[in-house]
């Protein structure tokens, strides 16, 4: 049997000043609770059937009352409600320097992919102190990734990108929920949050096979599916390049103008004739259900890792490996 | 309350010679055409009380398969399980269980009407009900719906085997039963009222059957359509709500909660009324800050309206929509804690005494008041980020629906017991089940709200082992909620056959159905009654006749 | 054989035959209210669809019979107008008058379903039913889809309830045909016109958002 | 058969003359979203005329009315408020975010 524990661990960043407001809240509450349950104790004993406790002067107007206990409990929630905006915008405002890493959720598992292209399952190992980002997206239903301990979770959505942030703050092992129903073995989708010191954790990242990076992957996914018979360098087709493009404003067909960034490279090879480039012919085909998500974040980081390049010079490996490394 | 004309002299006990359970004949056939909105409730009830022991069956079940953290059940079993409690309870329980039952009943009675408006659209709504209902058990049972009550895109359109259409088409089915009776209260009330029975007048158990009706009539529908629309992308395989058809799955929640969370409303307001007419009766007091109370529930049907998103926090809408909802909900806590300051006010300077309904009552208020302040917590965007999914929000809603709800309802269902059967019921068995009710409830839910805050999250048939110390806790106190729950069944029966023969008036309480005989005439009243005071006149000396 | 008397007695829940008469009115008026809800389910759908596939829909729209329904809107206009009527003359006890229009109004319903039958055969025909027999080639497809799907149940509910309503003024027809409405009492012509008024309503908004899309564009 | 009412016969003919304006005007090019407003504006056009004229709403009781009004006002909530979502979503977009290129750790940078 387990233990009588009333509090679950407190290992990121956000686990403290949630812990606060939960205290705050159950201060309120308990003060709330106490004075009706007080009162109605004490009335219920004190004006009992048959007791003589003297009735005289009983409150002719209400409204006094009424006014002034609607405005305090008025003020009290609003404090309460400012303060957990405040704490909800800081949960959805990740620092520029988060470690970024994909998670795609699948009945009944997490598929996890680090930047450096470590792959795991139902396991997150990160380093301690260190923000993090995840970004969630789904397979088929919705799932919800939930860590307890760091008092965050988040739905993951088919068809998008959906983004967690914490920082850890304690070293351990922690649960992993799936936390939105999602089938049969919904109970079962989940495992544990690895929070290890940094070096600890650069070992980990080096004992693992890497394999390709995602945007290496990303760049046999643009071969095998054809991509580069008309985006290539080498091709005869009036077709956008993509070096250069990530990150930059687009012009379209129909007058706007929008920036490539992961959504517009995502929409383009799903729906590619919603937003067509200016000055290209719309022949491209749409890949909707051809390619999985876990294969479309992989073609977005090839064509990200392009960003800095210029038509002629198109190796993903090699640009990834002379970028910097990561601030230790 | 002056009445014009009343059957008998006013305190001393009438003897109904005729009343509406022998007066239109006791045959079945005149039980199932009857059009008295007296003899629906009853069918009401009864049907009620079937889908509530099934439900209840259910949440034993599961209680029994937490009680291991590996769990009993297989998980198909106990996804089935939670769906049929889920869906049996919200929509064949909770929604009609006050409205359907006590409203029908004693509506018109309280305004002094011959029946409802429309009792034809009356008899209509039971029997959608009964359809539907079935239809519902069939589906889950025979079929295996495990959507959960909630029926999320894309799960149940594209990926939950089962009879989820049917599920569907039986709460497609059941909501217009449910806006029909909304439609016919409203009218009713409007247009119904005896000569004096002016809106101030009227007592608080028919204005929040009102606001709940107004909810029932403007909700229901969005509710029935959207479920429409996922049957259909199921059937069709194209659809809106599904990414991979190019639909959007936040599109369902936001139309599913703009039905369901004004439905949590419709659950809990027939609760505030019947609250509303049992302390001033036990407390011999005027009800405290009648108009508070009254437009509190209106405020309460409105703002209900303006809140659905907070259901959706991390499910993926915008940060500013998030900042809105929950400032919304914040808003709506206010008119809620109004009416809870208002029935313990009324406790003040009163004479108290604990008969059954009262225990009901003041359980209600205890029971709603930690329901109403946990709604604080997850209603608050940071900490619903870590609750929401979590056993934090079961035992929340539970704490609101059961614990408020269905205490209401047992309350109720004491308090009028004499005048809907003419008999009374033992009183001490009568306290015991509200004893038991209480403190069952309260260990069954209160480790819940531990249990979510460690982490536990809802619809999990298999648990951390940590979790298990709460979870045993939880499942030994639902025993003794069962047992709660069934003692009425028990003691309710017997006072059919044993109990004493009630009077008109047994709690001397004011009220125009206290005025008729027990139970009432076929059309209520031999002559409309007149009002001229408004509710609530009670004096300390006049007793209870039977007590 | 006349089913009522001219001038039947009130429900025992009424007091008088006027009570009961605007109690009906206004039970109609809230149902009526449920079903602006009912609708506006499907509008907020539509508009969901609308702001996110505009090229989509805007082709979608260019693809529907605009002819069938201007035709049909002029139909629905014109019942209205002849129920509106037939309500006025069930107001000053002219009978014949009463039946004919109603009979009018039943007959310019019918020929709205037949218009809208036909109408559905050109899109089974043309690939267009999503789900059961769509193929489409454009660019847009999905949306186009998308599109069809919500037309078919707009306009599928919408005919549930043209239908429930010829059924209703078909009903009002015979029994002012034998005599059963008054001056005094009309009420039920007088629902069924509410009723049928809505109908027309939520078409006067189908028909933009089906038919008028795109039609300024390419 | 007498004739009708002048006042029915009035707004069918209206009805009728802007069912002939929306037509026309809906393929004339106007800019942004001015089609649809233009579009709808007419259908509230007929709409209150024949809830007007034919409905006799504007002759109806107060109560009447309010249970039009609140079918349109719940209406309208239910447009609203989504749309604080909608309106807002792209903000949370992973596409608007710094997003991760797959270069900070590569096996050549061991």
């Amino acid at each position: 049997m387990g233990s009588m524990r009333l509090l679950p661990p407190t290992a990121s960043s956000h686990a403290a000043d949630m812990d606060w407001l939960f205290a705050a809240l159950i201060g309120t509450s308990a003060f709330i609770l106490l004075l009706v349950f007080g009162l109605m104790i004490l009335f219920c004993v004190r004006y009992r059937k048959g007791s003589t406790a003297d009735r005289g002067n009983r409150m002719g107007r209400t409204w006094r009352v009424e006014t002034a206990w609607t405005i305090a409990t008025f003020i009290a929630f609003l404090g309460l409600y400012f303060w957990g905006a405040d704490l909800y915008v800081g949960i959805h405002s990740p620092p520029k320097d988060a470690t970024d890493i994909y998670v795609v959720g699948k009945q009944w598992m997490w598929k996890i992919e680090h930047p450096g292209g470590q792959r795991e399952i139902d396991t997150l190992h990160v380093p301690v102190d260190k923000p993090v980002r995840l970004v969630l997206t789904s397979q088929d239903v919705i799932h919800d990734f939930a860590i307890p301990a760091f008092r965050v979770r988040q739905d993951a959505l088919p068809g998008r990108y959906e983004t967690l942030w914490f920082t850890p703050t304690k070293v351990g092992e922690y649960r992993l929920f799936c936390a939105e129903f999602c089938g049969t073995w919904h109970a079962r989708m989940g495992g544990s949050v690895v929070v290890m010191e940094p070096s600890d954790f650069q070992r980990w990242l080096d004992s693992q096979d890497p394999g390709p990076s995602l945007a290496q992957e990303g760049e046999a996914l643009f071969r095998s599916h054809g991509c580069s018979g008309c985006h290539g360098t080498a091709s005869t087709v009036h077709a956008p390049k993509l070096e250069g493009l990530f990150g930059r404003p687009v012009p379209l067909e129909d007058g706007r103008t929008v920036i490539a960034d992961d959504r517009y490279i995502r929409d383009s090879i799903l729906k590619p004739k919603s937003e067509i480039a200016a000055g290209y012919p719309p022949v491209m085909p749409s890949f909707a259900g051809q390619i999985g998500e876990d294969d479309l974040l992989k073609l977005v980081a090839y064509i990200k890792s392009l960003a800095d390049k210029t038509a002629g010079n198109s190796q993903a490996g090699r640009t990834a490996g002379s970028a910097e490394r990561p601030a230790p | 309350m002056t009445i014009a004309t009343v059957t008998g002299k006013p305190g001393e006990p009438v003897v109904a010679t005729k009343n509406y359970l022998t007066e239109e004949g006791v045959t079945l056939r005149s039980w199932l055409l009857t059009k008295d909105h007296k003899r629906i409730a009853i069918l009401y009830t009864l049907s009620i009380t079937v889908f509530f022991f099934v439900g209840g069956a259910a949440a034993t079940l599961i209680r029994l398969n937490l009680v291991t953290p590996a769990g009993i059940f297989t998980p198909d079993i106990y996804n089935r399980l939670f769906t049929l409690h889920g869906i049996i309870m919200v929509w064949f329980f909770l929604i009609p269980s006050i409205p359907n039952t006590m409203g029908n009943f004693l509506i018109p009675l309280m305004i002094g009407a011959k029946d409802l408006a429309f009792p034809r659209l009356n008899l209509l709504s039971w029997y959608l009900y009964v359809g539907a209902g079935l239809l519902a058990l069939f589906a889950i049972l025979v079929g295996g719906v495990d959507t959960g009550w909630t029926f999320y895109t894309p799960f149940s359109s594209m990926y939950s085997n089962g009879y989820v259409v049917l599920a569907l088409a039986a709460v497609f089915a059941v909501g217009f039963s449910s806006i029909l009776t909304g439609l016919n209260f409203i009218v009713t009330t409007h247009r119904l009222r005896a000569p004096g029975m002016t809106w101030y007048r009227l007592p608080v158990f028919v204005w929040s059957n009102y606001a709940t009706s107004v909810i029932m009539v403007l909700a229901t529908p969005v509710l029935a359509i959207t479920l429409a629309l996922v049957a259909v992308e199921r059937l069709l395989r194209v659809g809106i709500f599904d990414p991979a058809l190019g639909g959007d799955p936040l599109l369902f929640q936001h139309l599913f909660w703009f039905y369901s969370h004004p439905a949590v409303y419709i659950m809990i307001l027939p609760g505030f009324g019947v609250i509303s007419e049992i302390v001033p009766c036990f407390a011999r007091k005027p009800l405290f800050g009648y108009k508070f109370v009254v437009w509190s529930s209106i405020t309460i049907a409105v703002i209900g309206f303006f809140v659905w998103a907070h259901h959706m926090f991390v499910a993926g809408i915008s940060l500013y929509a998030g900042l809105v909802f929950s400032l919304l909900s914040y808003v709506i806590a206010v008119p809620s804690a109004i009416k809870v300051f208002n029935w313990t006010a009324t406790l003040h300077k009163g004479w108290i005494s604990f008969d059954a309904p009262m225990l009901y009552a003041l359980g209600f208020i205890g029971l709603f008041t930690i329901g109403g302040l946990t709604g604080l917590f997850v209603a608050n965007l940071a900490f619903d980020v870590h609750v929401t999914d979590t056993y934090f929000v079961v035992a929340h809603f539970h704490y609101i629906m059961v614990g408020g709800m269905v205490s209401a309802y047992f309350g109720g269902l004491h308090y009028w017991w004499p005048k809907i059967t003419g008999r009374l019921y033992p009183e001490w068995w009568a306290r015991i089940a509200a004893l038991l009710i209480f403190f069952g409830f309260n260990l069954t839910f209160f480790p819940q709200f531990i249990l979510g805050y460690l982490g536990m999250e809802r619809r999990y048939y298999a648990y951390p082992p940590e979790f298990q110390f709460w979870n045993i806790l939880s499942s030994a106190g639902a025993s003794i909620l069962a047992v709660g729950y069934a003692l009425p069944l028990f003691y309710l029966g017997w006072s059919l056959v044993r109990g004493k023969r009630a009077g008109a008036n047994p709690w001397a309480a004011t009220g125009l159905e206290w005025q008729t005989s027990s139970p009432p005439p076929t059309h209520n009243f031999d002559k409309t009654p007149t009002v001229t005071r408004p509710p609530y006149q009670y004096r300390p000396e006049a007793e209870p006749q039977d007590a | 054989m006349p089913e009522a008397p001219a001038n039947p007695m009130p429900e025992p829940q009424y007091a008088t035959m006027e009570q009961q008469a605007d109690t009906a009115a206004f039970g109609m008026w809230v149902f009526l209210a449920t079903e602006i809800l009912f609708f506006g389910g499907m509008l907020l759908a539509y508009t969901w669809l609308r702001a996110s596939y505009p090229e989509g829909v805007a082709e979608a729209g260019r693809h529907t019979r605009i002819v069938i329904g201007s035709v049909n809107t002029l139909v629905l206009l014109t019942s209205s107008f002849t129920m509106a009527w037939a309500v006025h003359a069930a107001e000053h006890e002219q009978r014949r008058a009463l039946v004919r229009l109603l009979a009018v109004t039943a007959l310019l319903g019918l020929l709205f379903l037949g218009l809208k039958g036909y109408e559905y055969h050109t899109e089974w025909t043309e690939h267009l039913v999503p789900g059961l027999n769509f193929h489409e080639e454009s660019a847009h497809a999905q949306a186009i889809e998308l599109f069809y799907f919500l037309y078919f149940l707009l306009t599928g509910i919408h005919g549930i309830h043209v239908t429930i309503g010829i059924g209703l003024i078909v009903v009002m027809a015979v029994r002012a045909r034998r005599g059963a409405f008054s001056s005094r009492y009309y009420t039920p012509v007088e629902v069924t016109g509410l009723y049928w008024h809505f109908v027309d309503i939520v078409w006067i908004f189908l028909y933009p958002l089906i038919y008028l899309v795109g039609r300024s564009g390419p | 058969m007498k004739a009708p009412p002048l006042p029915l016969l009035f707004t069918w003919a209206a009805l009728l003359g802007l069912l002939a304006a929306t037509l026309g005007l809906a393929y004339v090019p106007m800019p942004g979203p001015m089609n649809v407003v233009v579009a709808l504006g007419i259908s509230v056009a007929k709409a209150l005329l024949v809830l007007a004229l034919f409905m006799k709403l504007f002759r109806a009781p107060a109560l009447t009315r309010a249970a039009a009004a609140a079918g349109l006002f719940w209406l309208a909530i239910l447009f609203a408020l989504s749309a604080t979502d909608y309106l807002t979503r792209k903000v949370e977009h992973a596409g608007d975010l710094p997003a991760p290129t797959g270069r900070e750790h590569q096996p050549g940078n061991r």
